[in-house]
């Protein structure tokens, strides 16, 4: 992933600031609004090389239309996650079959990993354990049989990727690439 | 109004049953776990505390507090997996 | 009368002090000071509360007379930079301590004494 | 500004002057000219002072909030004054004795000190120059020896404070500190009675602790042998002559200050004051025990040392009579005891100046070599023996009339057996030093150096001159303490049950002398025989049982004491000392253990105590 | 076990006593004095709405200068403990991506937090010390994600002194202006914003002290951080 | 002059410390000689408000922010505060001086930073006027004298700071607790104020705050038992530091004792908490002595024995008349100039020798003169012989003692002083009449500094007046409550 | 009393309750792993609740919209910082040697590391022996 020009990361950077002061100072005030602008001008200078590598690249509509879009999706998945595992903490019987599975991913970008690690640990059941490169460990609650009885490694990422990794990376490919 | 007492009494509990596995470990990772719950759980009564005392700076306090106990734990788990 | 919060205060002092007192371990020892000083804190803050008040940020529409004393919460500040502050030389010297002796027992930290 | 601060602190200035310059001859010209101020001033003084007995000198000033009062009527001057005499004996002594500028600061910084303590009226200045005499003289000892100078500093630091202690109590009962009004306010507490018995009684017993030390009185007297031999001799003279004299003027002012309280609180025994009587038992004891150990001794030092000690008890058993003939012949008795030691002590300091030797069996046959100084010597033992016509006699008769007037026999058999033990260890001083047999390493002794005859000189004169004439010194004291107390005229002392004419026997005694010599000179057909002749009686003498004269000459009178001597003082501060120097071991390992978690319990147990306290 | 029993024995005797000692301060009552009289003056006096900002800041100014002091005390003095001659960072295990990723994305906002509540420390619960620490959380949370970070020391401690004597020269100029040390000249000798009470734009000098005390404080934490993180290295 | 410019005691060191960290680049030598600088002006400054306070005869409050206390917080700089300020200020001056020759561990520039730190510290606490502001103070000054007491990163020093930590903890909680009672009683912190108001507290909070306030600060004052780090710190600190610590550190504990005790003494329980604190001082007097009896360290065994005085000063400073109060002062300023002399001296010796075990010492009267005679004059001085500074004030202390009708604690104490005696003669033996080494160069700056000292100790035991009169002001000072509140401007917030 | 209010209770109360069950995971999980499974995320939406559930309230009873910005801020904040430090938790209690719980049925980590470890052990060796 090649770097967007300082000016672009930077100007990235301080609309991202300024938004978030926005949002903290939950107020119009033209006050508020002055020094926030030279507050996130200031930060930004300082930190914008951390912050992004692709500048305003990350505001183009179809990002912003599928990240928007991807806020409620994941909602419902965590709260149906969530749900699953208060069936599994109030069972008496405690129905758990944990270990620790290997999934790989397409995302290339570090937000993007992370998005995608988030999510996982995010969503009941699965909790991201470490990533390595492309690859990703999860510890998992409870193991299907098609996952843990995969007759080669192979199969094994495949089938524990399409159960965990997938269903968020189509989202996150786009938003994060 | 359902009532104050439901959530307190709920949040009580979570906060002793927290409480409990903070005490008893039997891991260091557990303890730590049981802090994690425990300063999230505070994070949302102290939110609930805004709106009791009907005072939006409270919530300032809240992030403040959410952001130092997320530096804690990060800084703990470091610290047990020889990271510092 | 003694209030929970009073009691929570006493509490952690004394807990804090029980530590000192019986842990072998120094960090142990450190980590009660602390508590003993988060219950001089809590201790502070209850002495300032009034009941049914409110912060003393007159905003909101709070007027100067519905809010708490400010001036413990103000003590407190100060109090809780010191105690940081104290732990932190705490914790170098505690450091230093392992470094030249190799344990953290109080009982084995004792080249001078007499 | 008048003559008392000239003559309080021109030794001590002399004496930091000689300290700094500190080169040979101008020391030593410093140190005697400022010595001898004092007493050339002294002497300016006397007339006055004697014209107006109930008008003293007086010098005041306010240091640090203390007004300072210094005084001096006819006691302060005879104090002073003997102080003076010795101390100028003394510093000719140590032009010939001592060679640097430590000595001469202690001394005489010692010399303002002892002063100070004789011209004081309150009791800042007192307790002040108290403790500054003491501190030189334990700074003339401890170079020499440490364990000696600790001895004598650890009691004479027990002493002061005991003093200040006293000084504070009587501080905080009447509020004053000065001379004056403390005897006034005492006075009228006599009769009201605010003080009570057992704190006038803890007041006395201090003060008694206090100038017990100084004065060197049984049974704190153990510092004293070892201080006396362990310093320059000369300043021995000065340090037993004049100085443990502060301790005897220490009982004096007991009865000038507090004599009226200490009646009324103490009451009386057997028809004496009760306080009085102890003192006057002190004195006793004191007599009998340091005379019975002066015998003993095997060091010239260690003798003379323990003979201070039993002639200042007799000063104190003379004003524990509490009559005035009791007084007077206790201050007689300072006077010559001053005169006669200091000249003792200067003749020890030109004993071993020439020979190095401080042991009997050393010695031997020196009058032939120092024969100056074998006179001098012969002067001061005839002095302290109480041969007539010495001073020692006449001060030793008067105590003698005192004690039978007093009714106390007991007392006066302890003087009678004193004096009988004195005369025992100047006998063998008198011989075994200068008579028999020489040593052959005491060939080239040479007569002691002319600083220290002239100092020998100078305590010598006033031996045989108040001794012949002791109604000079008893004129005075009868003046001093304000009655006729011992009649006669200058060569005769009368008291009610006795007279004395030391005129008659001085002319008898030459007169006898005289016959004595021309029947030696003329009568006796002896061989002459070379006093470097080391055989007796043709036998050589065995080491271990030697009962020469030189060697464990009193043994037998050892093996009789033995019981008694198994039961010493000083073993027993030193076991004490011992005990509190384990203990403070044991409290130091014991509380600074080093363990931060029982310091972190003291905490918590003060707390606690804090919390008992509330609670309870 | 003797000792412990003996340690509770006691901790429950000074308790009963410290609660006696309380007793006698009810809780929940007003027990104010001063404190009154703050909360009646302090908006026209100082132009903060937040008393206890107020009272850290302009009435018990001294306090904070202390406090402030305090801290640097213990950065200088973890600085002298910890010093060695070479030292460096020793950790063993990388932070994975999720980690070091997180980290770089929340940095700014958390700076940007912590600006925000040294600027708002007369408006709301905050000023220059949480501030301070949250911005020291950020560079903490950059030690943790990266095992060779290291703050620019020498910049930091250099900002560190530069903070503290400007605290200490608005209070000289307070006095050059008003006469007194840490006197609010902006407030009481220019009026700054007394119009504006409520609003980011008053306070007198507290604004202006709590970012003092925000970069201080941020850069003295991170400081002690970096020494406690860092181990002698021996070639 | 204005005397509200008396706040840059305050404002100097500490910008100066801040400065540090901009020269620190320069080298050892450079930061060094800023300390030295800084200590100098800290003392003209010193000066001008003494001379300002004699002068006039009026102290000079402070309003920080010009806020009228107890609204504000207020420096009261009486006649105490006045002298002790200059003590400490020329005190550190000296030891700057020390410290090129004595402080060779790296990093330097926190030393000068922390040494200037300290030094404000104790400042501060002398000065304040508010309870609370005095606990922020003596934290500055604890939490620097734990740092300082590490300093030299022996294990011992780690060890030393670690002890201190741990106690000074746990006194400084104790006291906040004490402080929150008065507090929450009162409604305020300004010692006038509180003076005001102290007998209307309930008896039992009085009580229980009094006492917790007196014992947090009794750990900082060094009173048995609680002093069991002290001989530590002062083992284990650098040689100016715990020149610092004996001279000024503790002098600031014992004052701010005075002054809290003083100033509550119309609160209830008032008398017992004044009788405890008689108890605990005497014990440390004899504790102490004991304690330093058998050293085989000097710098140790004069550590204890400043703990001893320390004791002694604490006794006159408790026993509630003015005449104790004044000994006390007079001795807390005896005992700073003997103490620093004494510390200086046997730390020079550590520095040329390589240690302060008494071995160290034989025959220093020859191979360091200079060092050996002051360091003599010194412990003669601490023994309290006369013509020597600490006679007049240990006289005055012991009659005023006896006078308040503690004898018992007089004869203790003087029981005490008797080792005392003991254990310094035994020094000052070994200096001059054993047998030691080669001859050793002394430093130049260091003999003139302890020669103006050791003058000092003999001019004030030859001519004590003038000190005296200064003293028995500040004694009043501290003393004379109703002055105190007269002299703070209250501006009668709620009555 | 509206409807935004009542959804702000409803919200609030749903909150709690997870937050119960979180903590009820804690307890009745074997192990430290699944222990986290359902405590952390639990905890997370509980807070989600509360703390939007809270916003809502307050904009239902009157009170500001900042109420509603504000509590958004902290809920994102935590939904992006919970699972970070649950991520970095389990990764602790793995590498600080805790191990799974006996009922674990595959650890693919493990196989991961030891091949790691391999390639690392072998190539220092064969570099020495150019
Ligand atoms: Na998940
Ligand atoms: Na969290």
């Amino acid at each position: 992933m090649e770097e967007a020009s300082k000016v672009s990361r930077y100007l990235y950077t301080l609309i991202i600031l300024f938004l978030i002061w926005l949002a903290l100072t939950a107020s119009l005030d033209e006050q508020e609004l002055i020094f926030g602008f030279v507050l996130s001008a200031i930060v930004a200078a300082m930190t914008y090389p951390i912050f992004t590598t692709r500048g305003l690249a990350n505001l183009h509509p179809k990002r912003v239309a599928y990240a928007i879009a991807y806020a409620p999706y994941f909602l419902w998945a965590m709260i149906m996650a969530n749900l699953d595992v208060a069936y599994r903490v109030l069972h008496p019987k405690r129905p758990i079959r944990p270990g620790i599975v290997h999934c790989k991913t397409i995302l290339k970008t570090n937000p993007g990993k992370l998005s995608l690690a988030n999510s996982i640990t995010l969503t009941p059941g699965t909790i991201t354990l470490d990533v390595d490169g492309d690859d990703y460990f999860i510890h998992w609650i409870w193991v299907p049989d098609e996952v843990l009885h995969a007759e080669s490694e192979e199969v094994h990422v495949e089938k524990a990727s399409e159960n965990i990794t997938r269903p968020f990376e189509k989202f996150l490919k786009v938003i994060f690439g | 109004m359902i009532g104050v007492g439901v959530y307190l009494a709920l949040i009580a509990i979570a906060t002793l049953l927290s409480m409990y596995r903070f005490m008893v470990g039997p891991t260091t990772p557990d303890r730590l776990v049981a802090v994690d719950i425990m300063t999230t759980i505070t994070t949302g009564l102290m939110v609930l505390f805004a709106l009791y005392y009907k005072r939006i700076i409270f919530l300032d306090v809240a992030l403040v507090y959410a952001m130092l106990a997320f530096g804690g734990v990060i800084a703990f788990a470091r610290y047990m997996e020889g990271g510092l | 009368m003694i209030s929970v919060y009073y009691f929570g205060a006493i509490a952690l002092v004394l807990v804090g002090l029980y530590g000192v007192l019986v842990k072998k371990n120094l960090m142990k020892i450190l980590i009660s000071l602390s508590i003993m000083e988060t219950g001089v804190n809590l201790l502070l803050i209850s002495i300032g509360y009034v009941s049914g008040k409110s912060a003393p940020i007159l905003s909101e529409g709070v007027k100067w007379n519905q809010a708490v004393d400010p001036i413990p919460q103000a003590l407190v500040l100060t109090a809780i930079v010191i105690g940081v502050a104290t732990t932190a030389m705490a914790l170098s010297a505690a450091i230093l301590i392992y470094e030249k002796y190799g344990t953290l027992n109080v009982e084995e930290i004792r080249r001078l004494r007499g | 500004m008048n003559e008392i601060p000239i003559i309080l602190f021109t030794p001590l200035l002399a004496g930091v002057l000689a300290w700094l310059i500190n080169v040979k001859g101008a020391r030593e010209l410093i140190g005697v000219i400022g010595a001898a101020t004092p007493l050339a001033l002294l002497a300016k003084l006397y007339s006055p002072i004697v014209s107006n007995p109930n008008n003293p000198l007086t010098y005041k000033l306010t240091v640090s909030g203390f007004n300072l009062t210094f005084k001096m009527g006819m006691l302060n001057w005879y104090f002073a004054v003997i102080a003076s005499l010795v101390g100028l004996a003394m510093a000719f002594g140590m032009v010939s004795t001592s060679k640097n500028g430590y000595d001469w600061l202690f001394a005489l910084i010692s010399y303002t000190g002892v002063l100070g303590v004789f011209l004081s009226w309150d009791f800042i200045s007192f307790f002040l120059l108290w403790e500054l005499m003491t501190f030189a003289s334990f700074m003339m000892v401890l170079k020499r020896n440490r364990h000696e100078s600790l001895k004598y500093f650890v009691l004479s630091v027990i002493g002061a404070y005991a003093m200040l202690l006293a000084i504070a109590l009587i501080y905080a009962k009447t509020g004053a500190l000065d001379f004056d009004s403390i005897r006034q306010a005492l006075y009228m507490d006599a009769m009201l009675g605010s003080i009570s018995k057992g704190e006038t009684a803890l007041i006395f017993v201090l003060f008694l602790t206090a100038f017990g030390v100084k004065a060197g009185a049984w049974p704190l007297h153990v510092w004293a042998p070892g201080a006396y031999s362990e310093t320059d001799q000369s300043y021995t003279a000065f340090f037993s002559g004049a100085l443990s004299k502060a301790g005897v003027y220490g009982f004096l002012l007991l009865y000038i200050l507090m004599g009226a309280k200490l009646y009324y609180a103490l009451g009386t025994f057997h028809g004496h004051l009760t306080f009085a009587y102890i003192i006057a038992w002190i004195g006793a004891i004191t007599v009998v025990v340091a005379s019975f150990l002066a015998v003993l001794q095997e060091d010239i030092r260690k003798l003379f040392a323990y003979s201070s000690v039993g002639q200042v008890g007799y000063i104190l058993l003379a004003f524990g009579l509490g009559t005035g003939l009791g007084f007077a012949g206790g201050l007689f008795h300072v006077l010559s005891h001053a005169v006669f030691k200091g000249l003792f002590w200067l003749v020890t300091a030109a004993i071993i100046l020439q020979t190095g030797k401080t042991e009997f069996k050393d010695f031997g046959g020196l009058a032939e070599k120092m024969p100056f100084t074998f006179a001098m010597g012969l002067i001061a033992v005839l002095s302290l023996a109480g041969i007539p016509p010495m001073a020692g006699f006449a001060s030793k008769w008067l105590i003698y009339e005192a004690a039978i007037s007093a009714h106390m026999p007991l007392v006066a058999g302890a003087i009678f057996l004193g004096s009988a033990l004195a005369f025992a260890y100047v006998v063998r001083f008198l011989y075994a030093v200068w008579f028999g047999q020489r040593p052959s390493d005491l060939e080239d002794v040479k007569e002691a150096p002319l600083p220290l005859l002239i100092a020998m000189a100078i305590l010598a004169i006033p031996n045989i001159v108040f001794g012949i004439a002791p109604g000079l010194v008893t004129n005075y004291l009868n003046k001093a303490l304000g009655g006729q107390i011992v009649g006669g005229n200058y060569y005769k002392l009368v008291t009610q049950t006795g007279t004395y004419n030391a005129l008659t026997v001085a002319l008898l005694l030459v007169v006898g002398l005289a016959i004595a010599g021309l029947i030696y000179i003329y009568g006796a057909k002896a061989r002459k025989i070379p006093v470097t002749n080391t055989y007796q009686s043709g036998n050589p003498v065995t080491e271990e049982f030697n009962l020469s004269i030189r060697r464990n000459f009193y043994l037998p009178l050892k093996e009789a004491l033995a019981f008694w001597l198994r039961y010493s003082f000083d073993r027993f501060y030193e076991r004490i000392a011992q005990l509190s120097e384990d203990f403070a071991d044991a409290l130091r390992e014991g509380f600074y253990n080093g363990n931060v978690q029982a310091y972190s319990w003291y905490l918590a147990v003060i707390l606690l105590i804090l919390a008992l306290w509330g609670v309870l | 076990m003797l000792k412990r029993s003996l340690a509770i024995i006691s901790i429950l005797i000074i308790g009963y006593w410290l609660a006696q000692g309380l007793a006698g301060v009810p809780f929940g009552e007003d027990k104010m004095l001063v404190g009154h009289y703050y909360l009646q003056h302090v908006k026209e006096q100082t132009g903060a709405v937040n008393a206890v900002t107020a009272i850290v800041v302009n009435y018990r100014g001294f306090d904070t200068l202390g406090e402030v002091t305090v801290l640097f005390i213990a950065s200088t003095g973890v600085g002298a403990l910890l010093w060695r001659k070479k030292r460096g960072r020793t950790a063993r295990t990388e932070g994975s991506v999720v980690l070091t990723t997180g980290v770089e994305l929340l940095f700014p906002f958390i700076v940007m937090f912590g600006a925000y509540i040294f600027i708002h420390g007369h408006l709301t619960p905050g000023g220059g010390f949480p501030g301070g620490a949250t911005m020291a959380t950020a560079f903490l949370l950059l030690y943790m994600a990266f095992t060779i970070y290291e703050i620019p020391h020498k910049a930091f401690e250099k900002v560190e002194g530069i903070a503290g004597m400007s605290y200490v020269l608005v209070g000289l100029i307070g006095l050059a202006i008003g006469g007194y040390f840490l006197f609010d000249w902006i407030w009481q000798t220019w009026h700054w914003g007394s119009d504006n009470i409520g609003r980011l734009f008053s306070g007198g000098f507290i604004p202006v002290i709590y970012t003092i005390i925000g970069i201080k404080v941020g850069t003295e934490l991170s400081g002690i951080v970096d020494n406690m993180l860092k181990e002698e290295v021996r070639e | 002059m204005n005397g509200q410019y008396a706040s840059l005691l305050i404002a100097l060191p500490l910008i100066s410390a801040f400065f540090v960290p901009l020269i620190k680049g320069l080298g050892r030598k450079v930061v060094m000689a800023y300390l030295v600088l800084i200590t100098a002006l800290q003392t003209a400054i010193a000066g001008w408000v003494a001379n300002e306070v004699y002068s006039t005869g009026k102290p000079i409050i402070v309003m920080a922010g010009g806020w009228k206390p107890p609204v504000g917080i207020n420096l009261y700089i009486g006649h105490f505060a006045a002298l002790f300020v200059l003590i400490i200020a020329v005190i550190s001056f000296f030891m700057a001086f020390f410290s090129f020759k004595a402080v060779t561990v790296e990093p330097v520039d926190k030393y000068a930073m922390l040494f200037l730190l300290l030094m404000l510290g104790a400042t501060g606490m002398i000065v304040t006027g508010d309870i609370f502001n005095l606990f922020v103070f003596m934290e500055i000054t604890s939490i620097t004298a734990y740092a300082l007491t590490a300093y030299n990163k022996t294990g011992e020093a780690a060890e030393a700071s670690m002890k201190y930590i741990v106690l000074g903890g746990i006194g400084s909680s104790f006291f906040l607790i004490g402080v929150a009672l008065i507090y929450g009683a009162t409604g305020t912190l300004n010692m006038a104020h509180l003076a005001q108001l102290a007998g209307a507290i309930d008896p039992t909070v009085a009580q229980v705050g009094l006492a917790l306030i007196i014992f947090g600060l009794a750990v900082e004052a060094e009173l048995f038992p609680l002093n069991a780090w002290a001989p530590d710190a002062y083992q284990a600190a650098p040689h100016p530091i715990t020149v610092m610590f004996s001279a000024l550190v503790v002098k600031a504990g014992l004052y701010a004792i005075a002054r809290l005790l003083y100033i509550l003494q119309n609160a209830n329980g008032w008398s017992g908490v004044l009788k405890l604190v008689i108890i605990m001082a005497t014990l440390t007097v004899v504790v102490a002595e004991f304690s330093a009896l058998r050293q085989k360290d000097v710098k140790r065994m004069i550590a204890y024995s400043s703990i001893s005085q320390v004791g002694m000063i604490a006794f006159a400073l408790a026993l509630g008349t003015q005449a104790g109060v004044d000994a006390g002062v007079f001795h807390m300023v005896n005992h700073a100039i003997v103490k620093a002399l004494l510390f200086l001296t046997v730390g020079y010796v550590g520095v040329a020798l390589g240690g302060t075990a008494i071995e160290n010492f034989r025959g220093l009267g020859k191979r360091m003169p200079l060092t050996a005679l002051t360091l003599t004059i010194g412990s003669l001085a601490a023994v309290g012989i006369p013509l020597f500074n600490i006679f007049w004030s240990k006289v005055r202390i012991l009659l005023a003692g006896v006078e308040a009708g503690y004898s018992w604690s007089v004869a203790l104490i003087l029981g005490a002083s008797v080792v005392e005696a003991v254990y310094y003669l035994r020094l000052i033996h070994t200096m001059w009449f054993v047998e030691g080494g080669e001859r050793v160069r002394e430093n130049f700056v260091i003999g003139v500094i302890a020669l103006f000292l050791a003058a000092l100790i003999i001019a004030i035991g030859v001519y004590p007046n003038d000190i005296w009169t200064i003293v028995q002001k500040a004694g009043q000072d501290v003393f004379n409550v109703a002055n105190y509140i007269k002299n703070v401007p209250l501006m009668g917030v709620g009555a | 009393m509206n409807a935004l209010a009542a959804l702000g209770e409803v919200l609030v109360l749903i909150g709690t309750f997870f937050y119960f069950l979180s903590t009820l995971g804690l307890i009745r999980m074997p192990d430290v792993y699944n222990r986290m499974q359902t405590s952390t995320k639990s905890a997370t939406l509980g807070s989600l609740g509360v703390i939007i559930g809270v916003g809502i309230w307050a904009v239902g009873n009157g009170l500001s919209w900042a109420w509603l910005v504000k509590a958004t801020v902290i809920a994102v904040f935590l939904l992006l910082t919970n699972p970070i430090s649950a991520h970095a938790l389990i990764r602790a209690a793995y590498k600080s040697g805790i191990p799974l719980w006996h009922g674990s049925v595959v650890d693919k980590y493990r196989e991961h590391i030891e091949a790691k470890e391999k390639v690392e052990t072998e190539a220092p060796q064969e570099g020495g022996e150019e």
